[in-house]
């Protein structure tokens, strides 16, 4: 199995889609940058973020989502993280205190809702 | 860390490719020595963290100086040290700031320090100025995450960070 | 093996529990040099026959003694080596036997060498008296498996086993 | 993944069944002759050895046949290989010649039928 992070990416009713396969390491974490950055290029700023197939996470990966998210919020976007489902994904997101200040969603559908909560 | 009954050490260069192949490496030596899923993958993020921060601090993330994983294995304990030859620091002079804070910044970082502590009992840095910079760590075999500081950093000569 | 531009080292100590730690590096080193899926279980069983066979006859069954694996991407090959302070041999002074005769003997071994040459490109083996045994193998990506006795085992001064 | 091995053993109508799962290597090899080596101490001649969730082996596992199968041949036994699924597995017992040589039976019901078409 090769260690490395594939993003599988696409739209909900305007809401980006980000799906993480892999491992998300300060060696991927750039991958995962850009793609964000690519949907606020495109004028997204909801995003969600899918974990269901990822494997690993470090704090490389968390900080991508810490560069983001405040700006996001601050212009009325977000970014939602669902579908966690590895162990070791799940201990990191606890771990770190990102599960309490930021919240996971069960999956994409729940995520989904949340904009749509959010946006009403 | 100088007799050789259970010790294991890798060298690698300092590109972050090689991130993935420390921590096989460190979890392979975790497995054996019976560390619970869930104790193996707090050591293979700490040690995945330390090996970042090398590769982006200690290197400025110049991909071609080496990295040194020693892993010793003992009945109670599995301690690892990480060598790098580049530029030392202070921890104790590096801010903490809360998750909050960071976010509100839109750091990008700060968190690594932080969870290798948590990860682990006891995280020890040592630079030797002209010479080597060492980080030591310790995850103790069936016990929790330990404290932030623990009674062995106040002790030990080693600078808890 | 001397400039460090995409070399991996190991160090463990010649316990046959660790062979499963030797081949995991270096198949995670092989996999970062592209070979396929195919290869990289060749290159796997190479070193895993050089790493019993050190743990085995060099060192004859002591745990406790250290083997090193060096590996080396480049370009167009992987280059192994294996290293070990033990009992060094004579690959040439060792009977070939076909696989019949082995069987019909009960032998429990004899295959692991001829493995090793068939899964690599070259083999060769050198043993420095009273100093230590170095055993290297170059598989070059995108091959087939190459012939038992190659080129560069008959041009160079290594020793094809 | 722990990277050892895990014996399954079984009979069926007088046939041992040894079912292999993870890694055959130097270090496990012991492990599997041992259980053979009780198996012929128990009587039993006519041994399959399923390796159906055999992950790997390398020539110590080789070895062990070559061990055992000659003896037994001799007093009228035998070992059947069966279920050879891993790419890797077939591969070694295929670059080895023991492929060639000793046949591999496609299931444990196949390897079964060899031997009651032998005994019969
Ligand atoms: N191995 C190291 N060598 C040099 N400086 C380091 C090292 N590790 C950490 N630092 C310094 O400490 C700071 C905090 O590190 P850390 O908590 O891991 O967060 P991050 O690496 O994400 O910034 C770094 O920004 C860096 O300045
Ligand atoms: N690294 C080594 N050090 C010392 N002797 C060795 C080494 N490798 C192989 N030999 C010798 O060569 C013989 C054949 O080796 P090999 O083909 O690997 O079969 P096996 O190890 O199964 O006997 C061994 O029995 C041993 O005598």
């Amino acid at each position: 199995m090769v260690r490395n992070l594939v993003l599988h990416i696409s739209q909900i009713d305007g809401i980006a889609v980000i799906a993480l396969e892999g491992f998300l390491d300060a060696h991927t974490a750039p991958q995962f940058e850009e793609a964000i950055q690519s949907e606020i290029d495109a004028g997204r700023r909801n995003i969600v973020v899918d974990c269901a197939r990822l494997l690993y996470i470090s704090s490389a990966g968390l900080g991508v989502f810490m560069g983001f998210i405040g700006e996001l919020r601050e212009t009325g976007g977000d970014i939602k993280i669902c579908g966690v489902a590895a162990p070791r994904v799940l201990q990191l997101f606890e771990v770190s205190g990102f599960k309490d200040l930021f919240g996971l969603a069960a999956d994409l559908p729940a995520a989904v809702a949340l904009f749509r909560e959010k946006d009403k | 860390m100088n007799d050789f009954g259970r010790c294991f050490e890798l060298r690698v260069r300092s590109s972050t490719e090689n991130l993935a192949l420390i921590r096989d490496f460190v979890g392979n030596v975790a497995r054996q020595g019976g560390l619970s899923e869930s104790d193996l993958s707090l050591v293979e993020l700490a040690v995945d963290e330390a090996g970042a921060n090398v590769m982006e601090h200690a290197y400025g993330g110049d991909p071609t100086r080496e990295v040194v994983v020693r892993v010793r294995l003992d009945a109670d304990a599995i301690t690892i040290e990480m060598l790098d030859t580049g530029r030392g620091f202070d921890p104790a002079a590096v801010e903490q700031k809360d998750l909050q804070k960071l976010v509100a910044e839109g750091a990008r970082g700060g968190l690594g320090m932080r969870l290798m502590k948590r990860a682990m009992d006891e995280v020890q840095y040592r630079s030797v100025p002209g010479g080597r910079n060492e980080l030591r760590m310790v995850k103790k075999l069936g016990k929790p995450p330990g404290p932030e500081t623990t009674e062995e950093d106040r002790k030990s000569g080693g600078k808890g960070v």
